[in-house]
């Protein structure tokens, strides 16, 4: 079993204790978007304002949440802020495959895993900081915690 | 029917059940009553223990180790479970307390969301009182009418007028195999003909999962229901499958803890599914048995399984007629391939409770009685019978304690 | 109050519960979640063990020596749990999976013969979900009104506005001890409001038939619901007590084998009580497990059990106070004695899941979220609390463990 | 644990192969009753004829059902014909009473028993070939066979 500095690497205290993009942003034009884990009450909000060409000009956000939710807010944020569309698309499709790693084992062969996920291609993707994030998966009921900011910005982005 | 096995010697099997070293009345326990609860193998017994002794934690929602250890031993056992019974997906299994909790389920979230005055189940006559009597209390509350697909003399189903029945039907229940005949119904093409007149279909399984192969897909099964006692798992466990979409649609059964993701002073929002129907703490250390069951009966292999009661059925049908003739009815199909290990007989005039207490002297265990079959009973026009039933632990020698303490009976009441 | 024994020590007991031996993360295990799930005695592990290796069979039709020794196990746990909460008959006791269906039966049963539109069931603001979303699904069905008593910001019942509440209201459903604040409710002058009103009581005794003396006469209970696990018992076991006048006039709950006395095709006839209400094969191990963590915690003595969790709940007020002053906030009365040994806190900005996690780490297991009670999180204005809970196997030890591991999570997150 | 001779005595069986009062009576003047035993199937038919004063004058028994539900119709029978309605009762508390002995086991203190059974008066009867049944409180799913005709019986005679 693993120990917490899996869990919370030194890079993920640093976006928890000084959250990146906090704020809001003037509605219209940028949308706001609520996420919410009903398990533990962890709450996101986005604010994203796109181009017109679907990249992410601008986000912030607000809400309130766990250490691990909060620094993936901000890690996120950072990550997808000023990228163009389909690189913000392989992004989330990335992370989503890092976190289905635990899920994967959790959930033995023949029953279906996330179908959101494409570990082929996600594997030759640099997620940079975000791999810190990694360490989430050894610990089953906070990858929750550490999703709900991606799962929220996927229905911000969704048409 | 699945091909089975030539040769399937399970004699080392006997060695994983403890009870079986038990002596009663001073003889060896010659367990054939497996048809209503089956012997558990250490293996079970064990994976519960480890549970309780290791990593007792209530699951899903608790951070620290022994519980994450607790959801992955509980949701692996779920996932476990769907593989074995050819589920697609390990939510689509519902935990229940048996069997007959999983029929309630669906009579209650998707027969009383569905079904009014008018509507029509279709069930057979050899069903068990799990899949009669919650629909009777459906229809004695909504009015919905029962119908009943008939049991010709031999035993086995007569469909003859089945379109006729299914027309305007809405669900048609059937057992996939009789717990008193023994009878194995070919659910498929059963299927077809509800499906086709626009009926879901809800298999009871609760005697074919712990002796037959089961893929819930390929039979065409819409529900499907079984227990966990009955395949060497323990008490208070049993599983409802459906498929994803319909346990979906289904509103809530129970409600508490675990079934939501929200609750307000006006209202709640239902959790996604399989929890949505497991309201409260759920039978963890039953899953995990029941789990273990499941990986027993995978390391034997069911078609093992079927091989051994196949073999052993038709020495007993053959002894048994041997030694005793007419003065033993035994009813339902007489070929061992059209039927499961259980045999139901009468022998003489001697009542059923008179043979099994004869039986018990000799260390030898049958039920007796109506085996909540009793509109079956009342077709058979028998008011009980005894009723020996084979699983992977009994063996020749055991067929051979039973004619002999038949002999006993009919010498002591002759 | 019943008087608490000045002097409790029940160090000896630890030996009795195999987990604590566990190592976790290199550190003894020191569990503080038996609000969620208590810890499982040896003696109730070999109970059930024993049922598995010796004498399982299917319960109450088997004419054989082994299915009457199961009967009598069974049937001898119910006539134990029921004299352990004052109750007047075995019968009075039904056998459930847990708590929270023992209250869906109460509303499915007596509920919808007895409920319709515009008739008020009366809650209060602390209640666990399980003794909420039945009724919400109840409301949504027929139309009920669902009143509520709030809660004071001092975490106990404001009762000012009872009679106004209680007026023409059906039943009032309380929860005997709060899984969140710990706050003891004192059932007997609300039950005696409601009585005076019409109104029948249903009691939530999850929290406090583990920890506390009980009569539901005494309480004036009508209906009363626990749950095995949380009293040291295993999973897939809970009970519902009610007065055998009630339990009769009541219709069946779930249908199936062993309720019934007869099934013809056009109808059935119930059982008597307690079977009537335990439809298939029960939770046979269960039960008798259940039995034997009863039978322990009366050899412990209910008065110990109580002095020991008074004392210790003190020591962990000061302590904590001490050690950690305003930056540590307790929810619920200030008063061991008016409280169970629940502590619900916040420490500093803290979110729970991270305190928990950090607690985790040095062994000690604590419960972090809204311990399914979203409606009363909303009063306290916290969308998650960390919560610590003891039992008999904890010790000032544990306690100071539990400091000792906060002041970690404080230093991590500081 | 006990023997089948324990149930199964001599004088049961002969009951049970030679039953005593088998047959039935007109009626009126005799009244007909059913009994039924659902766990087993077993069904006890009583035709009794009582004087003005209550006295059993004359009874006949039919139904079928397990050897000692048959034996105990039997033996009943024989027990209680030409009997006084003081005597019967007396019989029918007496038998009750020792039928209740294992049910007393089963259901420990705390609970109640069997409020028809009265074992003070009933320990004076005596009972004579009766107390062969007694064999059967050591087999408790047994009791509901040898109590049924005397169940029956009572609801017989009840005003
Ligand atoms: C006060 C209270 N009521 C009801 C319950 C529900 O118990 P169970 O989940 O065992 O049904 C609980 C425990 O979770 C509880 O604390
Ligand atoms: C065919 C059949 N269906 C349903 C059941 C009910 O199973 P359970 O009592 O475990 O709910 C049984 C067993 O008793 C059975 O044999």
């Amino acid at each position: 079993m693993s120990g917490l500095e899996d869990l919370y690497r030194e890079i993920i205290l640093d976006h928890y204790r000084a959250p990146r993009n906090r704020g809001e942003l003037p509605v219209p034009p940028a949308h706001k978007t609520e996420g919410f884990n009903p398990l533990c009450g962890d709450e996101v909000v986005l604010y994203v304002e796109l181009d017109d060409d679907g990249a992410v000009r601008d986000i912030r956000t607000a809400g309130h949440g766990c250490s691990i939710s909060q620094a993936s807010t901000s890690m996120m944020s950072a990550a997808v802020k000023g990228k163009s569309r389909a690189e913000v698309d392989t992004t989330i499709r990335a992370f989503k495959a890092l976190m289905s790693i635990h899920e994967a084992r959790l959930v033995p062969e023949g029953s279906s895993g996330d179908s959101d996920t494409d570990e082929g291609s996600a594997a030759e993707v640099n997620l940079g900081d975000l791999e810190a994030l990694q360490g989430v998966v050894k610990f089953p009921v906070r990858i929750k915690c550490a999703t709900l900011a991606w799962n929220t910005l996927q229905q911000a982005l969704a048409p | 029917m699945t091909p089975v096995p030539a040769h399937a010697d399970l004699t080392h099997l006997k060695a994983d059940f403890p009870i079986l070293d038990r002596i009663s009345h001073s003889k060896r326990l010659v367990y054939l009553d497996s048809a209503a609860t089956a012997q558990k193998p250490t293996a079970v017994i064990e994976a519960m223990n480890r549970y309780y002794r290791e990593y007792n934690a209530s699951v899903h929602r608790g951070v620290y180790e022994m519980a994450e250890e607790a959801t992955a031993a509980m949701e692996g056992a779920r996932a476990r479970i769907a593989r074995f019974i050819g589920a697609a997906e390990a939510r689509e299994c519902i935990f229940t307390r048996n069997a007959t909790e999983a029929v309630n389920l669906v009579a209650h979230a998707w027969g009383r969301s569905t079904l009014s005055a008018g509507d029509a189940v279709v069930l057979t006559q050899m069903e068990h009182h799990a899949n009669i009597v919650p629909w009777h209390m459906l229809a004695a509350e909504r009015g919905i009418e029962i119908r009943w697909i008939p049991v010709s003399s031999e035993g086995v189903l007569d469909i003859s007028g089945l379109d006729r029945l299914l027309d305007g039907a809405r669900l048609l229940g059937v057992t996939a195999m009789s717990n008193v005949l023994g009878t194995i119904v070919d659910v498929r093409p059963l299927a077809d003909a509800a499906h086709a007149a626009g009926a879901l279909v809800l298999v009871d399984g609760a005697q074919s999962v712990p002796h037959l192969p089961t893929d819930v897909q390929a039979m065409g099964a819409d529900f499907f229901v079984f227990s966990g006692h009955k395949m060497l798992g323990p008490t208070g466990i049993g599983v409802l499958w459906a498929r994803a979409e319909l346990l979906e649609a289904m509103p809530p059964f129970l409600g508490g803890g675990s079934m939501i993701t929200d609750v307000r002073l006006d209202g709640f929002t239902p959790m996604e599914i399989p929890w949505k129907f497991e309201a409260g703490t759920p039978a963890i250390a039953e899953a995990i048995g029941l789990g273990a069951a499941v990986e027993y009966l995978e390391a034997v292999g069911m078609e093992s399984v079927r091989a051994h009661e196949v073999a052993l059925t038709r020495y007993a049908l053959a002894m048994l007629a041997d030694r005793f003739g007419d003065r033993l009815e035994i009813f339902g199909p007489t070929d061992a391939l059209a039927r499961g290990s259980v045999l139901s007989f009468q022998l003489g005039g001697i009542h059923a409770h008179d043979i099994s207490q004869v039986l018990d002297q000799e260390g030898v265990c049958v039920r007796a009685g109506h085996h909540c079959a009793k509109p079956l009973m009342r077709i058979l026009g028998v008011p009980a019978t005894a009723r020996a039933s084979f699983y992977v632990y009994n063996d020749e020698a055991d067929v051979d304690a039973l004619a002999d303490a038949l002999e006993a009976a009919e010498k002591f009441f002759g």
